[in-house]
């Protein structure tokens, strides 16, 4: 077994090598050896489900005396769902993949590509120690970044890569330096002896600040305020690659990650930070939703938001409990469940989407939609389960792991807890907006008048993750709390009622003109862009701009050439003394005889 | 007798050697050169006071004589006329002069240092008092070494022949590279002051 | 005579033939510098994987040289250089097959070549402090006359002089301290080993130490570019041709790192243990300093200049840090660094070659142009942020634990932040303005790499891809011999016990 | 009256010398540079002499004789030099030799 | 008397040559001037072989006090410099005969100066005492006024000879004087009575006066600050043989007399005036080197360069041991073929009547790569970049200050400004090979024409400079036995 456990990590590493070294000249042989991999990998971690309770394997990277990185895999209950959701997902995505991007030049590139992602995500599933995890981690930034600046000639584009890279890579400064901080306490990287380590020792305050620093790297994966903003743009990579990274697995992982390592900041007051900035960054992200118009950045700031309501209840934390299966920690399992069954919802709505911009000819704006639910059928109704789901109406998935959350917040914290509602009503508004702007009504533009049903190599994978989209949730459903229960069907219900009165056959959106700055508010971000672009215009870039001209005449102008101009001139000021005249000469000698002599007799 | 013709000497040497380097008077260089034998002349007297009596036929002979004859003698055939008096450059006729002066200072102040060490424990306190500031200094150093035995074969020109060309001294050798000296600047004043036959 | 003899005297001896080469045949010439230099390569790849990592000093050569004053002919590989002169030998002959560019005056550029190669691999070979220095002086000539002769730019007359007169500075400071170990040591023996054989019996004088670590510190220290002695090298680089460059960012600036660690710690530990805290604020300086300079070039070759030198920030820190876990990731990230440095000037060559420009505004969408080099510069970029899976990581991470260890907690955050962020904001800057984006409007024409350059990058990005994901193949070596180091400064060292709960 | 002493001897040389060093710095017409230069040796001559009296010993007698040779020699390679350089120039003043400097 | 004669043999030789010379030029027709400076370089060559005989060397172990009262002294040192001294005649002489083209007339009696010079020379490393000294270092003055001022229809030939004959007279009286006050101190013109008396001098003002007289006289001839002025403007104008010998056997010997003085015989002086010699060194170093930072013209550069290097070899004075004495021998061993190899290029490379500027060297590349490899060679030993004969120098030198350096702070100020001093030398030695090297934009490429007795020199001179640096082992041997023998016998 330790061997399929290793192939489920190597396999897709395996491929993207060979696409890289060559299968790239055929199209068919690269989808092929991408498409085998992550296949092969799902079918492998399904009977890593049926057979294995736990196993650990490691092979060593690098040992130095008082140092030992490890390469290992962890494989229980956490990684397992994990594993099954990302190749799972991963595999229809890769299908969906086939026909969405069948006309780019770089077909075999992107599949390489997606090779390598789903390679480096799945080491983060299987990581065994911090440093294996933030080896990953780093990876899946790249891959990511890769993936979004996928269309590299497009400058939005490769804007959009750099900047998920770079905002990724400040959360990994916090998460690198967290680690470091748990290393010297506990002399250990490796979760499992952490975990034993962690209940000894008694350092929980600056255990709180390692735990936070951790969750720092979570904050720029999972896209949490404040360093959410490259998610949005991240949806400028094809859409397939939205669906599977900007929604279902990538972002997830800091989730992930946190539920791994829970531990760390259970009972440290980073829980509080976490569970407030998942809160936060759940309601902000719902509230931009609202006035975006983008297809995908609905869903992106969807996915934000719905990353917070985890990324909150995992902080939250809750009771240990043995009936909560997966990590016994009620807000962690939680949070897997909503991870869950979010990725397969929210995979689905982006393909879904994905086909409607496929079918629209990359339109994304959804004013210029409408009228596509006769059209496209297949889409429109697997949308329409994403969107129940997403909303949380009863009986789809999302109800029973939002409902999980809520629960857990309702007992932990009530402010949270309104926080929790709020957003659920909100998610239902927009994405009654989305839905029923971009599908009812009459089309309004050329592009969704001639919109066609998509092949069936991409609505195929739409209904096949329509089944667990429905069905996920009652996989781990409890006896429903009541007044838990009242307060999301009132929230999905009034979401929707204020939707529909406010968008049913609206040809713009009304809402600026009524709520005017606090619209312009949610449409342009809160502003977060802007700020950080003047952070990094007028501090970083100043900052650059002073030790740039410190160095060119600091430096190098005034102390190397004033170094070297004084030298030089001491020489031509020297050799004033050899004026040619002999008689001077003849003084000089005397001068110095005289100098030399008193120097030497006194 | 021999303390008034060293003053005599001494005061004639240096009054004419300034006279050749700085004449208010002249500027041609055959006075120059003709203080400047007056000069020589004045040392070889304070040669023979020293009893270097064979030096100062020597210094008479080579200076006063083959060495003047042949300044008198460039200066006739260069027919230098009496150099027009240029403008004097102060200031580094003010340095040079300085320098020299501190030189001369640096130098009479290790003079004192060696020799006027026990000045105060002298007996002769009361007449170095007496007399002129300017020598008095020196009194006291009055070094006996010179009233050795040996004064009058010093100066004999017997004791200087032997000291040069007997092998035991060792000075025959410096005397034969100065013979080559002398061949080497013959040919050299040949050679640069011929004219050029191409 | 063995693998190590041949490797360094191989260039050397292809720089004679050379010389009897008429200089009309230039590709004779020019095969001839290939063939050594890939026959020394290929011998350094046999010496690389035959050497015993526990068996102290390998494949020497011993030869009395001046008895009088103790002077050897010796060389030899342990743990810390064996790699070393593996990678020099691979960015040789990668140098030399980025060498095409060069079509005037063939025959002096590859006689210098070839001897800076040699000089190169044979500073690091050398077990004699004075062959040691030598050898690194032997490739300095060349280096001017390469820089002004078929440099680049109108700059490269200033930046001749700069390199060689900081340069020599540094190695006469350094060679001052030489000598000061030398005489302290009361030695007759210029030979490493047995230098430090006699200052671990009786240790040079303390104060002593302290004047003589300093002067070994800058004098390597400038000839590592430590900040504030760094502005040579952008400047150097910039104006040096490909080979040149590859050379002597990617291997001779070692020179000065390996100095330290091979000698100046062990001879002066006690000064050492006193000037290192300075030497990890310098450091820290030289990361984040000269990355935010390099975050403002235009100038490709100035940013990867800048960003080079930020680089060795980490190998100073690695220093600094004195514990086996530094010293290990110090070395680690002095051969991946190489690699990368070499690849990165080879590929600034390339693009240089095609356009003659190098200001990235006015670059953009080689990556559809050039997909081989393209994708050779993305990922060469990506190492030069400490991306996992090439060697610079491997280093790079193992030098933030040892610093931590060693107490350089503000430092290590900083230069965490200058790896993480600052070094991904100019990297990603330069495959933002090279690769992405539309085509540049002059490089229309331009034309990707030449299968003998391919393989050239192919080699080193190979080589930092194999170190990235084994880079036990290194530091195993390391270890044992970088260990004996650590304990001579720290002969009760508590660290290792401290460190001792392995981590897994 | 006071019997002259070594040291006054010392001193009349080194007023010589000093009054012959004098007439280097400051005079210009090179003849007169020579004859102060003739001033300065023989300065030293008497010291040797002086010396050598007072010392008992004739080696400095000895070493005058070569001086007073050398002196010889190296005033008339001057004189020749100076015959060439008029020849040339037709100048003997030193101010005229300055086209080398720097 | 005439068994002493055989410890000058060597001289004799040289001397008799000299005037074979002369003689031989009377009835020889002027056509044969070549044959005449090529037979006379022969014959010094075969006086070199005569001098490595081991009967001669033997001389060293016979009791100093027999021949010439010990005024005169065979030692190590000696037969070291005597060597040194006739190796660099026999390549000025053979530089000599190529540039008699630019001498109007007396071709002969040229050669015949050079060698009667190297017989001052050779009879200065001897000198030991005051008398030897004198006499010696005026031979080799008086016969350079001549030889500077040579070139009769130069202006600049002839006011180098005025400046160099009035300055260097300047200097003898004060060497001379010096000489005086030492005697009438001492008593002795003996360097080894100097030896014996040594404390009881170091109390006396006159002496230390008269000893810092002779300082000046022995620094003019080495070109030490502040006694350098004149070096520069006499290098330019004088024939450029006369400038290499000059700064070569002049120096050498201004520096054989100061380590018999200082080092060997008065050891506890210089200790006494560690401070001032190692101030001079210093100022000696940077003077030099900075003033030939903008210097353009060859040969004044190497003048400034050669008063630098007269800096470096006073450290080897301030060391004040066997090892300081040695790198001065093994600094000036290398000294001698790198200058050589430049002033037979500058040569070479000039016309008549043109200024040596450094642009004459561009190009040189594609005229002669020879030429360009041996005069980079050359200025990169000058440099000090090893594996080069000037390396292994200063490294000796450096080394032997080092050794000293821990106790005093002075020496580490000597070592800074030795450090500061070597690199901004880099600046214009490699800008000799810049323009060797780069700078091409003539259309026709003139080839240099090498004669084959200039090739032999240039190659000799060039494997010279490789053989110091890359096989030092024997030559150290060598400088470190010559350094040895004397202070050991000084000890007996």
């Amino acid at each position: 077994m330790e061997l399929a456990a290793w192939l489920i990590l190597l396999l897709p590493l395996i491929s993207s090598g060979l696409i890289g070294m060559g299968a790239f000249r055929s199209k068919a042989v690269s989808a092929g050896f991408s498409i085998g991999a992550v296949t092969c990998s799902f079918l492998l971690s399904l009977s890593m489900v049926a057979n294995v309770e736990t196993l650990n394997t490691s092979i060593n990277w690098l040992a130095i005396e008082g140092l030992k990185f490890d390469i290992g895999l962890q494989i229980d209950k956490l990684s397992k769902l994990m594993l099954c959701v990302v190749t799972g997902v991963g595999s229809l995505i890769h299908i969906f993949s086939l026909g969405y991007m069948k006309d780019d030049k770089d077909f075999s590139r992107y599949f390489g590509f997606l090779s390598l992602f789903i390679f480096s995500m799945l080491g983060i599933v299987l990581a065994d120690n911090f440093v294996m995890m933030f080896i990953f981690w780093e990876l899946v930034g790249v891959s990511s970044y890769l993936l979004i600046g996928f269309w590299f000639e497009k400058p939005s584009a490769a804007d959009a890569a750099k900047k998920a890279f770079l905002t990724n890579r400040v959360g990994d400064f916090g998460f690198l330096i967290g680690i470091l901080m748990v290393w010297i306490l506990f002399q250990t990287v490796s979760f499992s002896e952490l975990q034993l380590n962690v209940q000894k020792e008694d350092a929980l305050m600056l255990s709180g600040l390692a735990g936070f620093l951790i969750f720092c790297g979570a904050m720029g994966k999972s896209a949490q305020a404040p360093l959410h903003v490259w998610l949005p743009d991240a949806m400028e990579g094809p859409t397939p690659v939205s669906a599977l990274i900007h929604a279902a697995t990538m972002v997830a992982a800091g989730v992930y990650m946190l539920c791994r390592v829970f531990f760390l900041i259970e009972g440290t007051w980073a829980m509080e930070a976490v569970a407030w900035i998942g809160g936060l960054t759940a309601l902000m992200a719902a509230l931009m939703a609202v006035q975006q118009d983008d297809i995908k950045r609905i869903l992106a700031y969807s996915t934000l938001s719905q990353l917070g309501y985890m990324v909150m209840v995992v902080g939250l934390g809750g009771e240990h409990d043995d009936h909560y299966a997966i990590t016994g920690v009620a807000g962690t399992d939680a949070a897997m469940f909503h991870l869950t069954t979010h990725a397969f919802f929210k995979a689905m709505l982006f393909l879904g989407a994905g086909s409607v911009i496929y079918a629209c000819h990359h339109e994304q704006d959804i004013w210029k939609m409408g009228g596509l639910r006769s059209r496209m059928p297949k889409t429109y109704w697997t949308f329409l389960i994403g969107t129940f789901a997403l909303c949380g109406v009863p009986l789809f998935s999302g109800f029973f792991s939002k409902e999980a959350i809520l629960v857990v917040a309702f007992k932990e914290s009530i402010p949270l807890f309104l926080i929790a509602v709020v957003v659920a009503v909100l998610t239902t508004f927009y994405m009654t907006r989305l839905f029923i702007v971009a599908f009812t009504g009459d089309a309004r533009s050329d592009y969704a008048k001639h919109a066609k049903e998509s092949p069936s190599v991409m609505t195929v994978p739409l209904l096949i993750l329509a089944v667990p989209a429905l069905f996920a949730g009652y996989f781990n459903m409890h006896e429903p709390d009541p007044i838990i229960l009242f307060a999301s069907v009132m929230a999905v219900v009034f979401g929707f009622l204020f939707a529909r009165a406010i968008y049913k056959n609206a040809d713009k959106d009304p809402l600026p003109a009524k709520f005017g700055i606090f619209a312009k508010a949610m449409n342009e971000r809160f502003w977060f862009d802007e700020f950080y672009q003047w952070i990094i215009e007028n501090v970083q870039e100043n900052l650059a701009r002073i030790t740039d001209i410190a160095d060119r005449w600091l430096i190098a102008g005034l102390l190397v050439r004033g170094v070297h101009g004084s030298t030089e001139l001491a020489g031509r000021l020297l050799r004033l003394a050899q004026t040619g005249n002999l008689q001077t000469y003849a003084f000089w000698f005397t001068a110095g005889l005289v100098a030399v002599l008193v120097f030497a007799l006194s | 007798m021999e303390t008034i013709l060293f003053n005599i000497f001494a005061l004639l040497a240096v009054l004419s050697a300034l006279l050749v380097v700085v004449n208010p008077l002249s500027r041609n260089p055959v006075t120059s050169a003709m203080f400047l034998v007056t000069t020589m002349i004045s040392i070889s007297g304070l040669f023979v006071l020293l009893n270097a009596y064979f030096l100062a036929a020597v210094q008479i002979l080579v200076y006063a004589g083959a060495v003047m004859v042949l300044f008198l003698f460039v200066i006739m055939l260069l027919d230098v006329e009496e150099t027009a008096r240029r403008k004097l450059r102060l200031v580094s006729l003010t340095m040079g002069f300085l320098s020299v002066a501190a030189l001369f200072g640096v130098y009479k102040s290790s003079l004192e240092a060696t020799y006027v060490k026990d000045v105060d424990s002298s007996q002769d306190i009361a007449t170095a008092d007496e007399i002129d500031g300017f020598w008095s200094e020196y009194y006291a150093a009055a070094t006996s070494v010179g009233e050795s035995e040996s004064l009058v074969t010093v100066g004999s020109t017997q004791a200087l022949g032997k000291e040069l060309f007997s092998s035991v001294n060792g000075f025959i050798l410096p005397f034969e590279i100065v013979s080559i000296l002398l061949l080497v600047a013959m040919i050299g004043v040949i050679l640069l002051s011929k004219k050029d036959t191409k | 005579m063995n693998y190590l003899f041949f490797i360094v005297m191989l260039p050397l001896l292809a720089s004679m033939i050379v010389s009897f080469i008429p200089g009309s045949q230039a590709k004779a010439i020019r095969n001839v510098t290939l063939g050594a230099s890939g026959l020394s390569a290929i011998l350094s790849l046999v010496a690389f994987c035959t050497f015993q990592v526990d068996g102290g000093l390998q494949f020497e050569t011993k030869w009395i040289w001046v008895e009088s004053l103790g002077l050897n002919f010796h060389l030899g590989a342990d743990g810390i250089n064996i790699g070393i002169i593996f990678m020099g030998a691979v960015v040789a002959f990668a140098s030399v097959c980025c060498a095409g560019d060069i079509t005037h005056r063939v025959k002096e550029f590859y006689v210098l070549l070839n001897i800076m190669i040699g000089g190169v691999l044979g500073a690091f070979a050398s077990m004699d402090l004075f062959f040691f220095y030598f050898f690194h002086e032997l490739a300095l000539v060349p280096t001017f006359i390469m820089i002004g002769v078929w440099g680049r730019g109108q700059n490269r007359n200033y930046a001749a002089y700069k390199i060689t007169l900081y340069l020599s500075l540094g190695a006469l400071l350094a060679l001052i301290g030489l000598i000061g170990v030398y005489v302290q040591a009361d030695a007759d023996s210029f030979s490493i080993p047995d230098l430090i054989n006699k200052v671990k019996e009786q240790s040079i004088d303390e104060s002593a130490q302290k004047w003589i670590f300093p002067l070994l510190m800058f004098g390597f220290g400038i000839l590592v570019s430590l900040w504030p002695f760094h502005t040579w090298a952008p400047l150097g680089y910039s104006a040096a041709p490909t080979a040149t460059a590859m050379l002597h960012a990617g291997v001779l600036k070692k020179f000065g790192l390996y100095g330290l660690i091979r000698i100046a710690i062990p001879m002066a530990p006690v000064g050492a243990q006193y000037w290192l805290g300075i030497l990890a604020w310098l450091a820290m300086a030289n990361l984040l300093f000269c990355g935010l300079v390099a975050v403002r070039q235009k100038d490709l070759n100035l940013l990867i200049g800048n960003s080079s030198v930020a680089h060795m920030g980490f190998i100073f820190l690695g220093i600094a840090s004195m514990n086996i876990i530094g010293l290990t990731g110090a070395v680690l990230v002095m051969i991946a660094h190489g690699l990368l440095a070499a690849l990165a000037f080879g590929l600034s060559g390339h693009f240089y070659q095609q356009n003659s420009s190098l200001d990235m505004t006015q670059m953009g969408g080689l990556l559809r142009k050039m997909p081989l080099a393209g994708s050779a510069f993305l990922m060469a970029m990506m190492a030069g942020c400490g991306l996992p899976g090439f060697a610079n990581f491997a280093g790079e991470l193992t030098i933030f634990f040892a610093a931590w260890a060693a107490g350089y907690k503000l430092i290590t955050v900083i230069a965490v932040w200058s790896a993480l962020v600052v070094g991904g904001l100019y990297m990603l800057r330069a495959i933002r303005n090279i690769l992405h984006g539309p085509q540049g409007g002059t490089w229309k024409n331009s034309k990707d790499s030449s299968p003998l350059v391919t393989t050239a990058f192919g080699l080193l990005l190979a080589l930092l891809l194999v170190f990235g994901f084994a880079p036990n193949l290194l530091t195993k070596g390391i270890e044992i011999e970088v260990k004996k180091i650590v304990y001579l400064v720290k002969p009760d060292i508590d660290e290792a016990k401290h460190l001792d709960v392995v981590t897994r | 009256m006071i019997e002259p002493t070594l040291s006054h001897y010392l001193l009349i040389s080194g007023a010589l010398f000093s009054i012959g060093l004098l007439g280097v710095i400051v005079r210009r017409n090179i003849l007169i540079i020579y004859m102060s230069l003739e001033l300065m040796l023989n300065a030293a001559n008497v010291a040797l002499v002086a010396m050598s009296r007072f010392n008992g010993n004739l080696d400095g007698q000895v070493m005058v004789f070569f001086i007073i040779t050398v002196a010889a020699a190296e005033v008339s390679v001057g004189l020749a030099l100076i015959v060439a350089l008029y020849r040339k120039r037709q100048t003997t003043e030193v101010g005229d030799l300055a086209s080398m400097k720097l | 008397m005439v068994d002493q004669l055989k410890f000058v043999q060597l001289e004799m030789m040289v001397l008799v040559l000299g005037l074979a010379v002369l003689i031989a030029d009377l009835w020889m027709a002027p056509s044969k001037r070549r044959l005449i400076g090529h037979l006379s370089a022969l014959s010094l060559g075969i006086i070199f072989l005569f001098s490595l005989r081991e009967s001669y060397v033997d001389l060293v172990n016979e009791s100093t006090d027999v021949f010439f009262n010990s005024r005169y002294k065979i030692d190590g040192l000696a037969i070291f410099f005597k060597r040194f001294f006739i190796l660099a005649a026999i390549f000025v002489l053979i530089f000599a005969v190529d540039f008699a083209d630019r001498i109007r007339s007396g071709f002969s009696e040229y050669y015949a100066f050079i060698i009667f010079a190297l017989a001052g020379m050779m009879f200065a490393a001897s000198a030991n005492d005051f008398s030897m000294l004198f006499v010696s270092i005026e031979l080799i003055t008086i016969t350079f006024y001549i030889l500077v001022s040579y070139q009769r229809h130069r202006l600049q030939s002839l006011e180098a000879g005025v400046k160099y004959l009035i300055l260097g007279a300047v200097s003898s009286a004060f060497m001379i004087y010096g000489i005086a006050l030492i005697f009438g101190e001492a008593g002795s013109l003996k360097f080894e009575d100097l030896h014996a008396k040594q404390s009881e001098l170091l109390g006396s003002n006159v002496f230390l006066f008269g000893m810092l007289f002779l300082f000046a006289g022995l620094a003019f001839k080495i070109s030490a600050f502040p006694f350098q002025v004149w070096a520069p403007d006499v290098y330019q104008g004088a024939p450029t043989p006369t400038t290499a010998f000059l700064a070569l056997g002049s120096k050498a010997a201004g520096f054989v007399l100061l380590i018999r003085l200082l080092v060997i015989s008065l050891p506890d002086l210089t200790r006494e005036w560690t401070t001032l010699f190692i101030c001079i060194s210093a100022v000696t170093i940077l003077y030099g080197n900075l003033c030939a930072l903008p210097q353009r013209n060859l040969k004044r550069l190497l003048a400034y360069s050669g008063i630098a290097n007269a800096g470096y070899l006073l450290m080897g004075i301030v060391a004040q041991s066997e090892a300081g004495t040695a790198a001065i021998l093994y600094y000036l061993a290398g000294y001698l073929f790198a200058l050589i190899t430049i002033f037979l290029i500058i040569n070479l490379l000039t016309k008549e009547g043109e200024g040596e500027d450094i642009s004459c060297l561009e190009n040189l590349n594609n005229r002669s790569p020879f030429l360009a490899v041996a005069m980079t060679l050359a200025v990169v030993s000058l440099a000090g970049i090893p594996p080069l004969a000037g390396f292994f120098g200063k490294f000796l030198l450096i080394k032997s200050v080092a050794i000293e350096a821990f106790g005093n702070i002075g020496y580490f100020v000597l070592l800074a400004v030795a450090v500061f001093g070597v690199v901004a030398s880099i600046f214009y030695y490699f800008g000799i090979v810049r323009t060797v090297f780069w700078n091409h934009k003539v259309d026709e490429i003139t080839p240099v024409s090498v004669g084959l007795p200039i090739r032999f020199v240039l190659v000799s001179c060039v494997v010279g400079i490789l053989y110091l640096g890359l096989l030092p082992n024997k030559p150290i041997k060598w400088v470190e036995s010559a350094a040895a023998v004397e202070n050991k016998s000084l000890l007996e």
